[in-house]
Parts: structure tokens; C-alpha cells; sequence
């Protein structure tokens, strides 16, 4: 499988704190990847680097071949590249219907484009993936009344609106209802599987990134612990030492 | 979204319908025996000291005129009343009321507002109009060049302001026996269009005399500390210091002048009676040459008032302040109307304009004669020193009551 | 009948009313005016502050732009040509007419230029910023202009300009300059209507309510964000150049009047509702006339009244109107959940 | 044209005559270290509260009041600078159990409006109870004269500094050390947590505003010593003060105080330089440089100022 992202020797440090040291993974297109590690390990700062939230102080990122850790965010996320945050954040004074309609990808955006009402496709479309994460019912309500858990689906779902190559989710399953978290899971393969999108998944929940992932990085303390297939990292050693702070 | 439009839209109409309710109906010029005058005046705002003086200039000689039975217009007596807004010392605003005072008060005689600037802003209007105004607190030349027919000003220009201070100046250089030519001039002015046209009047006369601008500062209207001048000052060590800038102005020259210990030879201000300068300030005044339009020992006299010593007087007991020479410029502006109003006999616009162009009147401030573009030629300016603590007239001769005192004596000696 | 219908009716009553205003009360043309340039400059600030999230005092920049302009194109064509008497650089009346009207249009179209490419250079710089650095910034632009505006002479520093009065009787410029403003103002409205009904609508709101989140969802935010400002700053100078002539003097505090005007658009759109299509028309319309009567009936203390006027408004309903009112009957704003799924546990549907 | 020769005159007048720039500069810092007060307490209440304070300038104003009233009433200027602090922080104290604590966890754009109408209220009443002359207030002291002359200080701007440094060291060692000071410290860092950890905010906000308020009281006093009085004198103050705190940060005393004095400075170099016309537009093109500047060195990290 070709990869889609490459990240080598990426390495981050904020004052005197590295938070990523070194860091080189491949995410595989078409896969779901997942990124491991107890708290403070750099999971998040692995992902900001990634998608140009901060530049980072070396090594390089590549996505589909191209070299992207000197892009901004929104040129990064116009190739293509997309990410969900840990503290979901959503359009809050929007409906969620709207919110949906702008997340549509502004690759091409010319006054035109700008200055049109939105074509009755792009509306067609949003409800179907608001019908997909379970929102349909609450589209017109505004976003910023949503609980958690239900800014989370939506937030997924205005990822998905973008059609990205590249999703990566942070912490999807924190905060949602564990009675839905099957079906999430089975949401998100789905994802990957019918829409073709690439998932590269910082999870905490073990269960989740076992039933997920079919590679798992595993971080501690800014550096790369081991990666593998998850069966392998569930029992290595090295991982259970990190969770449990040995 | 549709719906809430409807509810929206009517709140809308609601207040549109409040607008049209506003204010009452258009009131003519004359009511009953009253006559109605209007006048936007600064109340609030950065030329309150002075807006009040003119208001109460204005209120003393209504009082005076209706005490003294009124006017006689075609053989019956018509008592007065002047209809006040506050522009805030905002040109926009004071052009406003006067459009309002214009169409919905139906005011048909204007007087002046407080400033250059706000008779700027009128001044348009009532011309559109064909209102006759007289103000007595617009001084600058600019006003005269526009071809306005109908204002009239009362007072002397404010190119004339500190002429006197500048002849002086070229009069005392001789009596040294220097050249004028060698004279040192340096200028602070506040950036507002009264004083920028006392700036304008004594460029012209350093060109005349041929004198060297060394400093030509703008002070900006907020302005409240000028050291950066007076260091300037300090450095380039000019034989005059003019300096014009409102009531404001003035206190902060005289202070600061006096706090540096900036030494100048003369230091020529406008406005140091209204600041009240040598009575807030005591001995840091001293010395100061003050421009003003009028003084209460001038001997000059009406019908109304009497002699202007009276009228400062009535002044004093009436608003508890010396009536400085705002106040007595806006009574007169009121006592050209009188006079034009019994000259014309009748309330119509055009006849009271022609009999105020036609003015030829003495009052307790002055004689007043406009020439054609609305400019009182008969008045001349006086110019104080403050010598002990009081404003004594240096100039004109005919007028002085003690003799100048130049140069100033070096902050060292006193 | 329909939603429609109504809707038609409503802005035709509107605009009838508009359009009769003057004949129905020719003393109150002027402060009428006034009223629609109110409502232009609440819709043009909540433009950028409501719906845009960039709260900006600086906007009197592009006012005072305007304001300037024209004055200075009337002077420059028409001020030798009529060998007016040559003060300080002012100007009365210019014949014939249609010289007026020419210069005019010419100076709106230049004021227009000048204030858009102000807009769209200063923004790239001033755009970036957020927050109150933003509110703090455009207050410095604001003061500054004014600041520079009185120290150059070619526009007549502190004596300020006179711009040329209108040509024919008083009446009729008030009448020419009510319907100016009238239809400056319906012209703002709609075009901020169809504007927010589009992908600009929703990429400003996006960005109001997220800026980062935008940014990390590929939004072209300074695209928009600049758009937004030169939108304000084109009908902020037409604003300007029309209110111009009808004052006919500009100074400093005329055109750029930081402290009234600069400060009322803030508070009008607040108090209408920031963030709403009318909101701002209301807010306005209210504030106008409350103004107004303050002016007429507390003399010397309408200003104390107005700052008092201002804590309340902004501490009691700092949603303004229209929030309150969305606040009270969300319904009536399209914020609906269907019925069914009230009461239903959240589930994740099949997907289309 | 006449405006740049000028404009060379003075400059090379400063290189001629250095000590110029001496005495410039020195009345550049005397001016700050008035801008440092009000700077500094609008960083407090901003800091703590999270609410700036556009009324800083009137209480201000309010303060020379204070001083010229009780000056006219015969008491000499200088003893009145506490008692103008005082009457200031029953009114501080007063506005923030009216209006202030309402919009206290508000948006701050709520607070910048509210206090502006506050703002105007004052002014406005001041203009009619007092009277918009412009009033001053005479301390008595004479100048200082250094190097023959040439550099003059009045030694009430003297005085006017060192109180300014006594009340700024004052008010930072109170923060440090006494109780509730510490309490206002906890509240600045972390107001929930200090809320669950016991501290009465509401009583810290008060005692906050009303301390900002005693400051700028202070303040006036000694700009009424100074220079003048009037009701309209505020907007200027509070300008600075917003710039002074804007380019120096929250929180850190020692940058709010260098602000004010380079400002101080810098206001006079440019009216010196440009002309008093073009010292505001410097200024505060200036501040419009330094913002946009600095966000620009942040972007560089893809961070922006906040």
C-alpha cells in the first residue's frame, strides 16, 4: 500500500519541553491508523504538527508525496488533509444544517462560488451525512446547543462534508454515550471503507482503537514507543509498562 | 426566517411613525407678541465656557430688552425669546439644528453659535435658507469669503487678534533701536478654524514686517500639555510667543510658560480673560498680552445697557461673573436684530435683512457696521497686559489705560 | 396568505412609507436623512462586528474618506472655473447645475476607490489581528486618519473645507438628500441580505464563530474577512460623501467623528441585535429617535441621558432585540427539532 | 514643503543641541510615569476582571476635581492627592456594585460599552456641575535648573513622578504580600479556582475596580498640579493607558511602566519632531505599527496575538 502520510524525524519542542522527539510514522492510504499513548505523551502535538498548527522544529511531513510541513493550516486542509479536535469545536451560533453547508471544501473558491447561495446538492448532502451521524432531527437547531457528544458526531460529520483523503480524529469516541460507541466504531470503518477516507485515530479508549485500528503507534514522552498491529502492541510489554506508569 | 420578518418589519414602521410624531408643529416667527430667535449654542462639549457666555449674553439682553418693554415694530411692542439647542460643540451637530430650528421651529432670525468652526457649519444653512443670522462669535475671514448674504458678524475678524500684539512688537524693536526685520516670531495654534485664520492674520503681518517664522506649531484640540513647544521655544529663543487656543489654550501657555520658565520678550494670547488666566494663575500670568474683542472701560454706550462699565455690571449680578468679552459680543449680535427690527418696522425676511445690512449702530461694545460680505469694519480690537493681577488695556493708544510693559523680565528677576 | 406574500407586502409598505416619508413630513426631511444613514452605518458595522465577529471603531476611517473626497474633486473642477474668492481653499455655490451633480457623482465614485483600496491595503495588515487587538488597532487607524486629516492643508487641516451648497432651493436638497440616503440604505440592506444568504453569509459566520476552526476546515478567512471590510468600506464612503455635502462643512470631527458616530453604529446594531439581518435596522430606528427626542426635551443633559441610555442598553440587553426576541420563541426563528425525534434518546440513523 | 523644512529644522536643532534632548526627555518620563498610573490600573482591573475600562480617564478628571475643589477651599494641593484617591474609591466601589459587576463575566466587548457610557455619564455630569472652564490647581513649587539653565523640571512634575513610583510600589507590594492582595492575584490567575478555593471574587472584583479607580484619583490630582482640569479631559488618558497596556501585556509591571515612560517620550520627540499637529497621528500609527507588527513576528509561528 502506498502511504499517504509519511512523517519523519518530526521533532517539536515548546520552550524547554520536547514534546515529539523524533518521530517517524506512515499512515497507509485507505487504512485506519491508530496513535496511542498516556496522557502528555504528545498525541496531540503530533497531530497539530501534522496539520500546520505550529511549525515544527524538524524533520518532514509529506502527504501524498508532497512535502507539507511549511504549508498553514488551511492550506493543508484544502489538500485534502482534515482533523477533528479533542475539545470538539463547532460553529456554535450556526445550525448544524449550516454548519455543514460552509464545510464544504473552498479549494475552488472564485467570487462566484462566493457569492452564490448554496446549491440545493450541497444541502442534499449535508443532511444525508447528518442523517448518517444521527443529527438530521436536530438540523436546524443551533449547533452550539448540541451536547458534547452530539458536537463530536457533528463535528465528524462536517469533516465528512469536506470529502478529505486524510481524516484524523482525535479522541472520537471521548464523551459519546457508551451505549453508542458500537455503533460508532462501525460508523467509522464505514467511513473508511464506503467513503474511502484515510483515518489516523488518537484514541485513549484500548477497546475501541483494538476493534479500529489495523496499526497502532504507541507514543510515551514525546518519542515513539513501538508500533504494530494492535494485537501485538496490547500485549507488548513496553506499552502496558508506559500505561501504567512503570 | 419568514415569519419573525413580519414582526420585524412592523416594529420598523412603528418607529418610523414615532420619527414623523417627534417634535411639535412648525411655529411660526412671531408669535403673539413674542419674537422668536433661535440659536444652536454649545452647552456640552469642548467650547462650554464659552457656549455658556454666549447663551448668557444672549439671556442678558432678552431680559434687558423685554424689562425694558420690548421692541417696537410698526408702533406695537414685541417681547423676545430665543429657542436654544445644544450642538455639542460639534460642527455636524450645530448644522443640524440649524436646519432644525429652520424647518421645525420655524425660526426665521438666527443668532450666532460659540466658534469659527460651529459658524462654519450653520452658516451654509442659514444662507440656503435665506435666514438672517447675526452671530457675534465667528471670527474667521473665511466666513466673509463666501458670498454669504445673509450673516453678519459683529465682532473683528480673527486675523486682527494678535495684529496689535504684532505692530507692537515692531514698535518696540525700533524704540531699541533694532530692525523689526530681525524679530523672532514662534507660533503655537490650536488646529480649529478660529484660530488657524489668527495664525493666518499674523503670517500676514510677519510678511509685512518682515519678521522670521522660527516655530509654526498646530496644537491638536485634545491636546493638554504643550512642552514639546515650549522646549522648541526654549531652544530657538524667539522675541514673541503667540499663542491661540481657546479658553484652553491660553491657561496652558500661561502655566507652562511659566512652569519651564521659558523666557520671551512678549507673549501675546487669545482668550485670557474667558480662561480667567491672572485670576486662576496669579503671578505665572503676569506680563501676558491678551487679545479681546472688548473691555468693560471702554466708553462706549446705548440706549439699552448705558456705558459698558453698566453693562458689565448688570452682567455681574446677574450670572456672577465678570462678563468676559463672548458675552457682550452675543448681546450685541441680539441688539443688531433690535435695531434692524424697529429699522425695518415689519417682520419681513428680506426687509430685516436689508435694515441689518444697512446697520449703522453704537452700542455699549462698539459700533457696528457691516460691509458687504457681512464683516463689522467699525470695531477695533483692544489688547490687554496683565500687569498686578489685572487686565490692563495697552492697546489701541486711544484706549490704553497703562503703559506696556517690554520687554517681559527674564523668569529670574521677577 | 404565504410566508411570501407577507413578506412582500411588508417591504412595500416599507418602502412606501419610505418613499412618502418626505411629503408626509417636510420639516423632519433632514433628521429622516439622517435616520436611513443611522441604518447604514449599523448594517455596514454589524457587517464586520455582528456577523463577522470583528468588532471595529475604526470604522469612521472610510466615513471621513468619503466625507473628504467629493469636497475635494468639487474644489479641484470646479473652484478656478468659477473664480470664487480664494480664502482657504473654500467654495460656495457651483453653476451650472449640473456641474454639481457631475462633481458629485465623480467625487462619491473616487471617495469609493480610495476608501475600498484603504480597506482592502490596511486589512491584509489589521485583518490578522483578533479580538480586542483588532477593536484596539482599528481605534488607532481611526484616530490617526482624523489626526492626519487635521494637519493637512490641501484638504484644509483644522479650518476645515467647505463643500459647494446645492443648487436650487433648500427643500430640494433635502429632498435629494433624503432619498440619497434612502436609497443608499435599501440598496446596503439588500445587498447584505442576498450577501448573507450566500457562501460569504456562512464563511463569516464560521469565522466568528471559530476562527481557528475555519482555518483548520480550509475556509479562505482572510479572503472573506477582507471582502466583509471593503463591503463596509464602499457604502461607509458613500455615506460619507453624501453626508458631506449635505453638511457642507467637513472638518476633522466632521468626517471623522470617532466618539459619536463611530461609537452609535456599535451601539445601534447591540442594541438592535448584532449578528441579524435587522437587527441593526431596528436598533437604529430606536436609537434615532430616542436620540432625537433627548435632544428636544433635556436640554444640556441629553448626554448624560444617552450614557446612561448606553449601560442599560448594553447591560441589560447585550443580546439586543432581535437576540432577546430569538431568546424568547426560538421557534419563530427556524431553530426547529422535528417532532419525533424530541423525544427519542440520540441514535445514530442509517445514512443515506 | 514648509511642513519637511521645518520638520529638518528641528531635527537638526536636536543634533545641535543635545541638550534639548535632554530636557525632552526627562519631561517625556515625568509625563509617563502619569500614563504609567493609569495604565497600571486599567491592567489591573483588565487583568482580574477581564473588563476594560474606558472611564479610566474620567476618574481621572474626577480625581483633579477633587484637588481643585478642596485647593480652592484652601487646602494645599499636595495633601489632597490621598483624599482625591479616597473619594475615587467610594466611587469605584460605588459603579461596581451598580453597574460594573453586572457585566463582569460577560463578553468583553460588553464591558468596553458599558464603561463608555459610564464614560460619558461622568463627563457629562462634570460638565454641569462644574463647569467646563478649564481649571488648575497651583501647588506652590518652584523648578529645578540643570546644566545652567537649559534643562528646567518643574518640581511638581518631580513630585508628580515620585508619587507615581511610591504608589506603583505601593500597590505592587500589596498585591504581593497582603491578604487580600494575594486574593486578587489567585482571581487574575484563575477565577473559578480561586472561587472553590474560598476567595470572595465578587468582594476582590469590588475592592479591584475601586482601587483602579483611587489610582487614577491619584492621577488627577497630580495632573491638576500639573497641568489642567476640564470635564473632556479623560479620552486622552484613556487612549494612552489602552495603548500603554496593549503593547506592554498584562500582568507584568515592570513593561506597563517602561511603556508609559517611552510613550511619554515618544510623544514629546514627535511633537518636538513633527510638529504638536502630527504628535497624536504618530503615535498612534505607531501603536497601529507595533500591533500589527508583533502579529506578524507571532504568525511567523502561526500563532496570533490574543
Amino acid at each position: 500500500m502506498t502511504p499517504i502520510l509519511e512523517v519523519q524525524g518530526v521533532t517539536k519542542a515548546f520552550g524547554g519541553v520536547i514534546a515529539n522527539d523524533n518521530i517517524s510514522l506512515t499512515v497507509p492510504k485507505g487504512s485506519i491508523v491508530g496513535l496511542m499513548g498516556p496522557n502528555g505523551s504528545g498525541k496531540t502535538t503530533l497531530f497539530n504538527s501534522i496539520v500546520g498548527y505550529h511549525p515544527v522544529d524538524r524533520g518532514s511531513i509529506t502527504f501524498e508525496g508532497r512535502e507539507i510541513s511549511r504549508l498553514r493550516v488551511p492550506e493543508i486542509a484544502r489538500l485534502g488533509l482534515l482533523r477533528t479536535f479533542q475539545q470538539t469545536r463547532i460553529y456554535g451560533m450556526m445550525s448544524c444544517l449550516e454548519n455543514m453547508q460552509i464545510s464544504v471544501p473552498d479549494t475552488r473558491d472564485g467570487l462566484r462560488t462566493m457569492f452564490s447561495k448554496v446549491p440545493p446538492a450541497v444541502t442534499q448532502q449535508a443532511e444525508g451525512l447528518l442523517e448518517f451521524v444521527g443529527l438530521y432531527a436536530k438540523r436546524h437547531l443551533r449547533a452550539g446547543e448540541l451536547s458534547f457528544g452530539q458536537r463530536k458526531l457533528l463535528e465528524l460529520a462536517m469533516a465528512l462534508m469536506h470529502e478529505p483523503k486524510l481524516l484524523l480524529l482525535d479522541e472520537p469516541t471521548a464523551g459519546i454515550n457508551p451505549v453508542l460507541i458500537n455503533s460508532l466504531i462501525d460508523r467509522l470503518k464505514r467511513i473508511n471503507a464506503d467513503l474511502g477516507v484515510t483515518l489516523f485515530v488518537i484514541e485513549h479508549n484500548i477497546r475501541v482503537i483494538m476493534k479500529l485500528a489495523e496499526h497502532v503507534y504507541c507514543l510515551t514522552h514525546g518519542q515513539l514507543l513501538a508500533d504494530g498491529p494492535p494485537d501485538e502492541i496490547q500485549t507488548d510489554q513496553r506499552v502496558i509498562d508506559a500505561y501504567l506508569g512503570a | 426566517m419568514a415569519k419573525v420578518v413580519k414582526t420585524r418589519a412592523w416594529a420598523v414602521l412603528g418607529a418610523v411613525a414615532l420619527v414623523l410624531a417627534v417634535g411639535g408643529p412648525a411655529s411660526p416667527k412671531v408669535e403673539g407678541d413674542t419674537i422668536i430667535l433661535g440659536a444652536a449654542v454649545s452647552l456640552t462639549g469642548k467650547y462650554s465656557t464659552n457656549g455658556k457666555n454666549t447663551q448668557d449674553g444672549y439671556e442678558l439682553g432678552v431680559k434687558r430688552i423685554n424689562e425694558m418693554g420690548g421692541v417696537r415694530v410698526g408702533g406695537k411692542y414685541y417681547k423676545i425669546k430665543v429657542i436654544y439647542y445644544d450642538d455639542e460643540s460639534t460642527p455636524a451637530r450645530g448644522a443640524q439644528l440649524a436646519e432644525r430650528l429652520i424647518n421645525q421651529d420655524g425660526v426665521k432670525f438666527m443668532l450666532g453659535p460659540y466658534s469659527s468652526g460651529l459658524t462654519k457649519a450653520i452658516a451654509p444653512v442659514t444662507e440656503k435658507y435665506r435666514i438672517p443670522m447675526v452671530e457675534g462669535n465667528g471670527a474667521d475671514r473665511a466666513l466673509f469669503t463666501q458670498g454669504y448674504k445673509y450673516m453678519f458678524a459683529v465682532l473683528s475678524t480673527s486675523d486682527q487678534y494678535l495684529r496689535e500684539a504684532m505692530n507692537l512688537a515692531a514698535e518696540q524693536a525700533q524704540k531699541q533701536g533694532k530692525d523689526p526685520k530681525t524679530l523672532k516670531v514662534a507660533m503655537a495654534f490650536e488646529n480649529d478654524p478660529f484660530s488657524m485664520d489668527v495664525r493666518d492674520g499674523v503670517l500676514e503681518d510677519v510678511k509685512r514686517l518682515g519678521m522670521k517664522i522660527v516655530i509654526d506649531d498646530k496644537l491638536p484640540p485634545e491636546i493638554n500639555d504643550m512642552a514639546a513647544t515650549l522646549t522648541k521655544v526654549k531652544a530657538v529663543k524667539p522675541d514673541i510667543l503667540v499663542v491661540s487656543g481657546h479658553a484652553r489654550g491660553a491657561t496652558m501657555a500661561v502655566r507652562q510658560v511659566s512652569d519651564m520658565k521659558v523666557d520671551v520678550p512678549m507673549l501675546a494670547v487669545t482668550h485670557c480673560d474667558s480662561a480667567k488666566v491672572a485670576e486662576t494663575l496669579g503671578k505665572a500670568a503676569e506680563y501676558a498680552l491678551c487679545a479681546s474683542q472688548w473691555d468693560r472701560s471702554l466708553s462706549y454706550k446705548d440706549r439699552w445697557f448705558g456705558m459698558a462699565e453698566e453693562y458689565a455690571k448688570v452682567f455681574e449680578k446677574e450670572f456672577r461673573y465678570d462678563p468676559p468679552y463672548q458675552a457682550a459680543e452675543s448681546t450685541a449680535a441680539l441688539l443688531v436684530f433690535v435695531d434692524a427690527f424697529e429699522r425695518a418696522g415689519s417682520f419681513d425676511i428680506e426687509k430685516v435683512r436689508e435694515a441689518i445690512a444697512a446697520t449703522d449702530l453704537m452700542t455699549f461694545y462698539g459700533p457696528v457696521k457691516f460691509d458687504a460680505t457681512g464683516k463689522n469694519i467699525a470695531k477695533p480690537m483692544v489688547l490687554y497686559q496683565v500687569q498686578d493681577g489685572k487686565y490692563k488695556v495697552v492697546a489701541p493708544t486711544k484706549w490704553a489705560a497703562a503703559k506696556l510693559i517690554h520687554p517681559i523680565p527674564p523668569w529670574s528677576k521677577r | 396568505m404565504t410566508d411570501t406574500t407577507r413578506n412582500v407586502l411588508l417591504y412595500a409598505l416599507i418602502g412606501l412609507t419610505g418613499l412618502l416619508a418626505p411629503s408626509l413630513a417636510p420639516a423632519f426631511r433632514i433628521q429622516m436623512a439622517l435616520l436611513w444613514m443611522m441604518i447604514l452605518f449599523a448594517l455596514t458595522w454589524d457587517l464586520g462586528g455582528g456577523q463577522m465577529g470583528y468588532n471595529s471603531f475604526g470604522n469612521v476611517l472610510f466615513f471621513g474618506i468619503g466625507c473628504y473626497a467629493p469636497a475635494v474633486v468639487q474644489r479641484e473642477l470646479f473652484f478656478a472655473v468659477e473664480g470664487q474668492p480664494q480664502a482657504t481653499g473654500d467654495l460656495a455655490t457651483i453653476s451650472p447645475a449640473f456641474n454639481y451633480f457631475n462633481g458629485f457623482a465623480l467625487g462619491l465614485t473616487l471617495a469609493v476607490i480610495i476608501a475600498v483600496a484603504v480597506a482592502a491595503g490596511l486589512g491584509s495588515g489589521i485583518l490578522g489581528l483578533r479580538g480586542q487587538y483588532f477593536a484596539i488597532c482599528t481605534l488607532g487607524v481611526g484616530v490617526a486618519a482624523g489626526e492626519i486629516a487635521s494637519g493637512w492643508d490641501y484638504i484644509g487641516a483644522g479650518s476645515g473645507m467647505v463643500a459647494p451648497i446645492f443648487p436650487g432651493h433648500p427643500s430640494q436638497a433635502a429632498l435629494f438628500f433624503y432619498y440619497l440616503f434612502f436609497v443608499l440604505a435599501v440598496i446596503c440592506f439588500f445587498t447584505l441580505k442576498r450577501l448573507y444568504a450566500s457562501r460569504f453569509g456562512l464563511a463569516i459566520n464560521a469565522i466568528r464563530d471559530d476562527e481557528d476552526k475555519a482555518e483548520a476546515m480550509g475556509v479562505h478567512t482572510t479572503r472573506y474577512k477582507a471582502i466583509a471590510w471593503c463591503v463596509s468600506a464602499f457604502f461607509l464612503a458613500l455615506a460619507g460623501g453624501a453626508f458631506g455635502h449635505l453638511n457642507n462643512f467637513i472638518d476633522r470631527e466632521v468626517a471623522f467623528p470617532g466618539i459619536t458616530f463611530g461609537v452609535w453604529m456599535v451601539l445601534m446594531a447591540i442594541l438592535g441585535g448584532k449578528g441579524t439581518l435587522w437587527g441593526p435596522v431596528i436598533g437604529a430606528t430606536i436609537f434615532h429617535v430616542t436620540q432625537e427626542l433627548f435632544w428636544t426635551y433635556l436640554l444640556g443633559w441629553q448626554r448624560v441621558a444617552l450614557g446612561v441610555l448606553i449601560v442599560v442598553i448594553v447591560v441589560f440587553f447585550p443580546l439586543g432585540i432581535m437576540g432577546w426576541l430569538r431568546e424568547q420563541w426560538p421557534e419563530k426563528f427556524g431553530e426547529t427539532v422535528d417532532l419525533e425525534a424530541r423525544a427519542a434518546p440520540v441514535s445514530l440513523g442509517e445514512g443515506r | 514643503m514648509l511642513f519637511f523644512l521645518l520638520m529638518v529644522d528641528n531635527l537638526s536643532l536636536l543634533f545641535n543641541a543635545p541638550i534639548l534632548s535632554a530636557q525632552l526627555l526627562v519631561d517625556g518620563i515625568l509625563i509617563g510615569a502619569i500614563f504609567a498610573l493609569v495604565a497600571y490600573g486599567m491592567a489591573l482591573v483588565w487583568g482580574v476582571m477581564d473588563i476594560i475600562n474606558i472611564a479610566q480617564g474620567e476618574f481621572v478628571m474626577l480625581g483633579g476635581y477633587v484637588t481643585f475643589f478642596l485647593a480652592a477651599a484652601g487646602v494645599h494641593p499636595l495633601y489632597t492627592v490621598p483624599a482625591a484617591a479616597a473619594a475615587l474609591y467610594i466611587l469605584g466601589w460605588a459603579l461596581y456594585r451598580t453597574v460594573v459587576f453586572r457585566v463582569v463575566d460577560k463578553d468583553m466587548f460588553i464591558s468596553i460599552l458599558a464603561t463608555f457610557g459610564i464614560s460619558i455619564v461622568l463627563q457629562q455630569l462634570a460638565n454641569e456641575l462644574f463647569e467646563a472652564d478649564v481649571r488648575t490647581a497651583e501647588s506652590g513649587l518652584g523648578s529645578l535648573f540643570f546644566a545652567d539653565g537649559l534643562i528646567v523640571v518643574s518640581q511638581i512634575k518631580v513630585v508628580a513622578f515620585i508619587c507615581a513610583l511610591v504608589l506603583g510600589a505601593t500597590l505592587f507590594l500589596f498585591l504581593k504580600h497582603s491578604r487580600l492582595g494575594r486574593a486578587i492575584r489567585a482571581t487574575a490567575q484563575n477565577a473559578r479556582a480561586a472561587r472553590i478555593m474560598g476567595v470572595n471574587t465578587d468582594r476582590v472584583f469590588a475592592t479591584t475596580f475601586a482601587l483602579n479607580a483611587a489610582i487614577c484619583g491619584a492621577a488627577g490630582s497630580l495632573v491638576v498640579m500639573t497641568w489642567l482640569v476640564h470635564p473632556y479631559l479623560g479620552l486622552a488618558y484613556t487612549l494612552r493607558a489602552f495603548m500603554i497596556v496593549t503593547v506592554a501585556g498584562l500582568g507584568n509591571m515592570a513593561s506597563v511602566i517602561l511603556a508609559s515612560l517611552g510613550l511619554g517620550a515618544a510623544e514629546n520627540f514627535a511633537g518636538f519632531v513633527l510638529g504638536t499637529e502630527y504628535q497624536a497621528a504618530f503615535v498612534f500609527s505607531l501603536l497601529v505599527a507595533i500591533l500589527v507588527w508583533r502579529n506578524a513576528l507571532l504568525s511567523r509561528q502561526r500563532k496570533y496575538l490574543k
